[in-house]
């Protein structure tokens, strides 16, 4: 078991909230272990991606706790956020797509103010992304999908995060491409982020994860290890929109 | 004949250049904040009568600017955000245009009660080079001059500075731009005040040969309008192809068409442009999602 | 506010009353409510472009313009008022329909700028082509119809005019097509999955505007027996956009108001002569602000103010 | 409820009183000027001058006791340069029933205003050169100033008899005042023998003159004749001396204007006009009037605001030879009147009205010499 | 009985992305098929295919027998083809009963006579019936934009009605539909099914919803149809769950 002991980055604690007059968060709690990879899986409709922007700042919420580091985060700004080590990569494409590489990333430390210390982050980004540098001057809209994920990672550790938000990083990437980016993730959780992810592709998810979260109408249904939840053969049920018991243990 | 040539092609990357001053000024607003705003013209009048009411109370020519440069950033940079496009925009781009068709009403009546209706001469440079049949005038050289310089160190700032990127970052993707924590609302602000720069320069270079004068507005904000289209409603870059490009074409159909239809070429050019390329000649093709 | 079975009665009898207050009036106001009417029969047309179909238009004047010219220019040859008239929206109707399809390409800014930049081309014709037009010299007495030739009686015919344009317009509004038309509006795509033919509707809707703005413009031509170029140029353009927004883009009544603002303002506004424009511009402005429904929609919540409220619905999440 | 019969007597006797007493104030002792002008608009840089000119000629007129004994009083009403407007407010100053009406300039307007004030009987004296204006046979319009038909010949005569010029160029402002002037120019020089060669219209408020100056170039004409409003010109001959060409420019009374002088900064030097009374004019009065109007409105007043100031003492000539301030016979009286300064100081100079409506105060045949109109020929009334 | 709507090998590439990468399938006059698959599997761009809302790559799109592959969404509705959107589309200025008009004026007489004709376009009473059939009577006069959520989705669904369809293609339309409404909302759709005759596919996420109304279901995987049957073979199908637990 690869989870730490030491207390979590980040606990949600009852929180609800939604959009206008909908609640789709209906008292959610878990927590997020440090260096870890942590799945948040469940049902369309769950409330996976609206977590995020709980835990984000861009909810509105009507109750409950988001201890970050000790800290209650709840009604932070994105960028006080950034500021308290968290980074948030949304769904889909999220660069900035006339701007080059480079200057995509260095916007990655915009909510810090400082610009000296920017460069050698840049440069340290680069490093680690081989594939950005050869392409640090190019537009980044002439990236491939997988590129464009992987510049959207790289911008967010610019900032130094602790934590990382990152929902849904499989969507239109190619296999090959997911796993590069699924590597890139695991590799950053051994240099100590704690990743926190929202991933449709729940069993190769799963795989690369520590722990794992299911979430079904806005609630925690089921909190366990990765290889545990993988295991669990009334997951898949669940998806499939069958009633299931998740409280009695499951039988393996 | 090829003297003529050159110098229609000189007089109109001249004229060509103010159009992009203003043009990209007029970009920069519709990017960064879907604001079309049909008082462009009118808006570097403004901070011409500025600087001559300045200039008038002894203030050189150059004083007279930054004087213009402040006015013009708060009025028609933090008053015309504040007051028009935040509380207008919400309830559609469409309103706040006809809102600017308004504004453009009130601000020559304005200029027109305040300055009068006569024109009022502008300090300019005088004088020229022949070379040989072709004559330059420095006025033209330094408009070229300055609008280059203004253009490249408006290019580094978006480019090279923090403030810049962020400035793109919030116009290319807002949404993103808020999740990296930039504060996408003094962005915009910023661009407003950018804007307010740009005409306030095109104003002194636009005044020595155009005079100043309450309705200005018009034809200077039409030639700006079709060459920020021309070039590309979305592209800073393009707002300067398109303001070069118009000056020439316009210059030769002038010199070489039917005078009486000179006013139409620009027209005829914002057509072709809207149906068959309305990108612009730089702009990329807005991504349509079904 | 909206609902044209609602307001057409209130419609005519504005009318009604505009032209028993004009018949005891002096000239002066007899000419505004002339003037008030055919500016009103144009900025019905435009509403219908802009308000109902959603199709923003700069040429409404120069509709206006293919109209005067026609009768200015045929009354002369002998062709009688009604006729000309016809002649003159049908000429507006069919260039309306040839205005409509660059919408079908474009939309919003873009069909702004397009019909801006036809206007000004229509402005340059009029004036260059003075063998036909007699160019910046403008027309000059152009004849009033028999029996219309008084003041008061050319009132009654162009609020008459006006009284059929509005019935007109009633008609089409709540018929069918006036459906059709706001389903474009509000959401082509989902018309077009409805069975609405959106590109027959988006050229109609210009057609009719502009054939519209070609009946007032056969009526503005004999009523200041004058015309020049310069009276059809993008100002006027603009000013008929302003009078469809001050007085509230698609609603009904909306033209009403909005082209007797304009007409009206300067009236009010006498002691401040020289900075009525600049007002009239403030004030446009102020509604974009507080009222983008303009002052129907003033009104509107008026008078909802003063009713009890029906039952509360709920709103959507 | 009962009413005594003499108190409702009273009461109504009192309101016919209130009733009529303002309007028999008004009728004897204040005679009402209505002033259409240009006020907006792209014409509001002449229309502006002419009411202002107008104005001060009203209160000149009435600080010398006005018009027989009667005050005037001035109301200007704005055109908004446009035709349907200007119908409008001129019916609306008729409806007011006004001893005379002053105004407006651009021909648009006059055309639809002097279809009305005809018809009520109104004497219209207006701003308009364009030639066509009095040739319409309206018995009671009126110019302030030379017609186009006046002006142009001279000018052709000059060009053939002084320049000895065999080609000439033309630049016109293509509205009404630009290309009123530029289809008699055409058709007089036609006559004359002169070889237009190159003819430009341009645009009022066009952003650049290159094209025009470098077409007038390659044409090479001997002359130039320049037909447009004052800052244009101003504009043209700034990049005409630029450019070093040599052509002898000719133009309307624009190209000798003081506005047009010092806007062009020493470019208008060698320019000759013929021009009707104007703010150079070498008239001891209108120079004192010139500088009292820039004292008064901080702004230096153009012919317009000269006209609008004569057509005041054109008012109070007619009405002494018609012996009463009665407005149905201003016109008649208007008509042969020769109009002298001895008598009349607001007409400033000698102004002879003719049987068509158009006038003859005098021109003169004006070269800008080191930024001064200079006068060349003095052609006074015949 | 007759297919209605048949699909052929149809493929859509958007660049190198195979959003949709060789889809059979048929459905059956009266049929309800449910279409289901995880997100980005490329239903959406399917039902974009057969709708004629983008033309597919390559394939064929079959409507009663006769090709109409790429035939514009108007042109498939006057064949008889309605539908609805993911997202809520009613007119929110016009009225239900309007709305209800406004879906159905369209396939009545020609243009002409519908300008001249009633206002109504004669479909008042038919409107009326579909209001009561869909619960809406009460509202029938308010403008759609001020019902609840829940009223306005089944409006949309009504609207897919009115011109009495052959096919109804229905892209979510359990979609934020709260609990309480979901029930009635099925009936009302197996109702409409059951009377009407006409034969809907339907695109839904809420598997209880989708597995209880439809008579046949197909899942869709990376563009490819990976099974095709009986609700609860489906739902049961090793295979589907393996596309929704991801690979």
């Amino acid at each position: 078991m690869a989870t730490d002991t030491n207390s979590p980055v980040l606990m949600m604690e009852g929180v609800v909230g939604g959009y206008g007059r909908m609640t789709i968060l209906n008292g959610l709690s878990f927590s997020v272990a440090r260096a870890t990879i942590t799945t948040i899986i469940g049902p369309n409709g769950a409330g996976k991606s609206t977590a995020f922007k709980a835990i984000f700042g861009l909810l509105n919420l009507s109750a409950g706790r988001i201890i970050l580091e000790g800290k209650d985060v709840r009604g932070f700004s994105p960028a006080a956020l950034i500021g308290e080590g968290v980074c948030y990569v949304p769904q889909g494409r999220n660069i900035f797509p006339e701007l080059s590489v480079h200057d995509n990333l260095e916007l990655g430390g915009v909510a810090l103010g400082t610009t000296k210390a920017m460069r050698s982050r840049v440069e340290e980004a680069l490093d680690r992304f081989p594939i950005l540098r050869q392409k640090a001057r190019a537009q980044a809209s002439t990236l491939s999908g997988g590129q464009q994920k992987l510049l959207e990672i790289a911008r967010g550790l610019i900032a130094r995060p602790k934590l990382m938000l990152i929902d849904e990083p499989s969507i239109g990437l190619s296999p090959l491409m997911v796993k590069d980016v699924f590597a890139t993730l695991q590799r950053l959780r051994d240099q100590g982020v704690s990743i926190l992810m929202v991933e449709q592709n729940a069993r190769s998810a799963l795989e690369i994860s520590d722990n794992g979260i299911v979430l079904e109408t806005g609630r925690t249904r089921l909190v366990g290890t990765a290889q545990s939840i993988l295991n669990d053969p009334r997951i898949a049920k669940l998806f499939l929109g069958a009633e299931v018991d998740l409280e009695t243990p499951a039988s393996p | 004949m090829m003297s003529l040539f050159v110098q229609v092609l000189i007089s109109g990357l001249a004229i060509g250049a103010i159009y992009a001053l203003i043009a990209t000024g007029f970009s920069l607003l519709s990017q960064g904040s879907q604001t079309v705003n049909f008082a462009q013209g009118d808006f570097v009048v403004v901070p011409a009568f500025v600087m001559l009411a300045a200039n008038s109370y002894g203030l050189p020519i150059w004083a007279s600017f930054i004087v213009a440069l402040v006015v013009a950033a708060l009025v028609l940079g933090v008053l015309f955000k504040r007051l028009m496009v935040d509380p207008i925009l919400p309830h559609g781009a469409m309103q706040l245009s006809i809102a600017t068709m308004a504004l453009s009403i009130v601000l020559q009546n304005g200029m027109l009660n305040a300055g009068g209706a006569q024109a009022f001469p502008f300090p300019g440079i005088n004088g020229g080079l022949h070379f040989g049949n072709i004559f330059i005038d420095w006025q033209s050289v330094s408009i070229l001059l300055a609008a280059v310089v203004a253009v490249t160190a408006l290019n580094l700032f978006m480019g090279r500075t923090r403030i810049g990127r962020a400035i793109q970052a919030s116009a290319q993707g807002p949404q993103v731009a808020r999740l990296l924590g930039i504060n996408v609302a003094r962005m915009v602000l910023i661009t407003f005040v950018l804007n307010a720069a740009l005409v306030t320069l095109a104003a002194l270079l636009v005044s020595p040969i155009y005079l100043v004068k309450f309705d200005n507005g018009i034809g200077i904000g039409l030639a700006a309008f079709s060459a920020a289209i021309i070039g590309g409603f979305n592209q800073v870059r393009g707002a300067v192809v398109g303001g070069l490009l118009l000056g020439v074409v316009q210059n030769f159909a002038a010199t070489f068409g039917p005078t009486q239809y000179r006013d139409a070429v620009p027209m005829l050019l914002l057509i072709i442009f809207i149906l068959f390329r309305p990108q612009g000649l730089l702009g990329r093709a807005e991504e349509r999602r079904v | 506010m909206n609902q044209p079975h609602r307001v057409l009665p209130l419609a005519l009898v504005l009318l009604l009353v505009a032209g028993l207050a004009g018949s005891v009036l002096k000239p002066y106001p007899i000419y505004l409510i002339s003037l008030w009417a055919v500016y009103t029969i144009s900025a019905i047309g435009l509403n219908l472009t802009l308000g109902f179909a959603g199709q923003i238009s700069l040429a409404q004047a120069s509709f206006v313009g293919f109209g005067a010219y026609a009768t200015a220019l045929l009354l002369p040859h002998g062709v009688p008022f009604g006729f000309t008239l016809v002649i003159g929206a049908a000429i507006s109707f069919i260039l309306g329909v040839l205005l409509g399809f660059p919408a079908l390409r474009v939309q919003g800014h873009y069909l702004a700028f397009v019909t801006l930049a036809l206007a000004t081309i229509a402005f340059l014709v009029f004036r260059n082509e003075s063998w036909l037009t007699h160019g910046t010299a403008g027309i000059d007495k152009i004849a009033r119809p028999i029996p219309f030739t008084s003041d008061v009686a050319y009132m009654w015919l162009c609020l008459a005019a006006l009284a059929v344009v509005t019935l007109g317009v009633w008609w089409l509004l709540r018929s069918p097509w006036g459906r059709a038309f706001l389903a474009l509006r509000e959401n082509p795509v989902r018309a077009a999955s409805l069975g609405v033919d959106v590109r027959t509707y988006t050229l109609l809707a210009f057609a009719i505007g502009a054939g519209l703005g070609g009946v007032s413009g056969a009526l503005f031509a004999p009523l200041g027996q004058y015309i020049e170029p310069s009276e059809f140029a993008l100002p006027l353009s603009f000013s008929l956009l302003l009078m469809v927004v001050v007085g509230g883009s698609g609603s009904f009544l909306g033209p009403f108001l909005g082209a007797m603002v304009s007409v009206a303002l300067p009236e009010v506004l006498r002691s401040f002569q020289d900075y009525y424009l600049l007002i009239y511009g403030v004030i446009v402005i102020l509604l974009l602000v507080f009222s983008p429904d303009g002052i129907v929609g003033i009104i509107a919540r008026g008078v909802a103010r003063l009713r009890p409220t029906d039952a509360p619905v709920e709103p959507k999440p | 409820m009962r009413i005594s019969t003499t108190k409702l007597a009273i009461g109504c006797s009192l309101l016919a009183v209130l009733a009529a007493s303002p309007a028999a104030f008004a009728a004897k002792s204040v005679l009402e000027i209505a002033i259409p002008a240009e006020l907006s608009g792209s014409g509001a840089t002449v229309g502006v001058l002419w009411r202002d000119g107008v104005m001060m000629g009203i209160e000149d007129a009435n600080a010398k006791g006005g018009i027989r004994g009667h005050k005037l009083h001035g109301t200007a009403y704005d055109t908004q340069t446009n035709p349907a407007v200007s119908r409008a407010v001129i019916q609306k100053a008729l409806d007011g029933k006004p001893f005379a009406v002053l105004g407006p300039v651009y021909s648009g307007s006059v055309i639809v205003d002097e279809a009305l004030t005809q018809k009520a009987g109104i004497t219209e004296i207006m701003g308009g050169e364009a030639g066509n204006l009095t040739s319409q046979g309206d018995p009671t319009l009126f110019r302030t100033s030379l017609g186009q038909a006046q002006t142009i010949p001279p000018i052709i005569s000059y060009l053939k008899d002084k320049v000895h010029a065999k080609s000439v160029g033309a630049s016109y402002v293509n509205d009404d005042f630009g290309k009123a002037g530029n289809v008699l120019f055409l058709a007089d020089a036609k006559k004359a023998g002169l070889n237009v060669t190159t003819d430009i219209s341009s645009e009022a408020g066009q952003v650049t003159f290159q094209p025009d100056l470098l077409k007038m170039q390659a044409a090479k004409t001997d002359a130039v004749f320049l037909y447009d409003h004052e800052e244009e010109v101003a504009r043209f001959l700034k990049g005409f001396r630029q450019m070093g060409m040599k052509a002898a420019i000719v133009g309307g009374s624009t190209v000798a204007d003081a506005q047009a002088i010092k806007l062009s900064q020493g470019a208008a030097d060698g320019a000759v006009s013929f021009a009707g009374i104007g703010s150079s004019s070498p008239i001891p009065a209108i120079q004192s009037f010139v500088k009292r109007f820039e004292a008064k409105y901080k702004t230096h007043p153009d012919h317009n605001a000269i006209k609008g100031y004569m057509a005041v003492a054109m008012l109070q000539a007619a009405a002494d030879k018609e012996g009463k301030a009665d407005a149905k016979g201003l016109a008649a009286a208007l008509h042969g009147l020769m109009i002298t300064p001895d008598k009349y100081p607001l007409i400033m100079t000698p102004m002879k009205v003719l049987a068509n409506g158009d006038i003859d105060n005098g021109g003169y045949l004006i070269q800008v010499k080191g930024g001064k109109a200079v006068v060349l020929n003095y052609v006074g009334p015949k | 009985m007759s297919v209605v709507l048949e699909a052929r090998d149809l493929h859509r590439h958007f660049g190198g992305v195979k959003a949709v990468n060789g889809v059979s399938f048929a459905v059956e006059e009266g049929e309800i098929l449910g279409v289901i698959g995880p997100n980005g599997s490329g239903k959406s761009t399917l039902f974009n295919c057969l709708l004629g809302q983008i033309p597919p790559s390559t394939g064929q799109v079959l409507l009663d027998g006769k090709d109409v592959t790429g035939m514009k969404p108007i042109e498939l509705n006057r064949r008889g083809v309605s539908r609805t959107f993911q997202l809520l589309q009613v007119f929110p200025q016009l009225s239900s009963r309007e709305n209800l008009i406004l879906a159905g004026q369209e396939h009545i007489g020609s243009r002409m006579k519908r300008l001249f004709g009633r206002p109504d376009a004669g479909l008042s009473a038919a409107a009326d019936r579909m209001l009561e059939q869909f619960k809406l009577s009460h509202v029938a006069a308010l403008p759609a934009g001020g019902l609840s959520y829940g009223q306005q989705k089944l409006l949309d669904a009504a609207m897919a009605f009115m011109a009495g369809p052959r096919l109804v293609l229905l892209d979510e339309p359990a979609g934020g539909v709260n609990l309480s409404l979901l029930g009635s909302f099925r009936e009302r759709l197996r109702a409409m099914n059951a009377q009407g005759g006409s034969t809907f596919v339907v695109i839904e996420h809420n598997m209880d919803f989708v597995m209880s109304l439809c008579t046949r279901v197909m899942c869709i995987a990376e563009g490819k149809v990976i099974a095709n049957g009986k609700p609860d073979d489906v739902r049961n199908d090793p295979t589907v769950i393996e596309a929704y637990l991801g690979h």
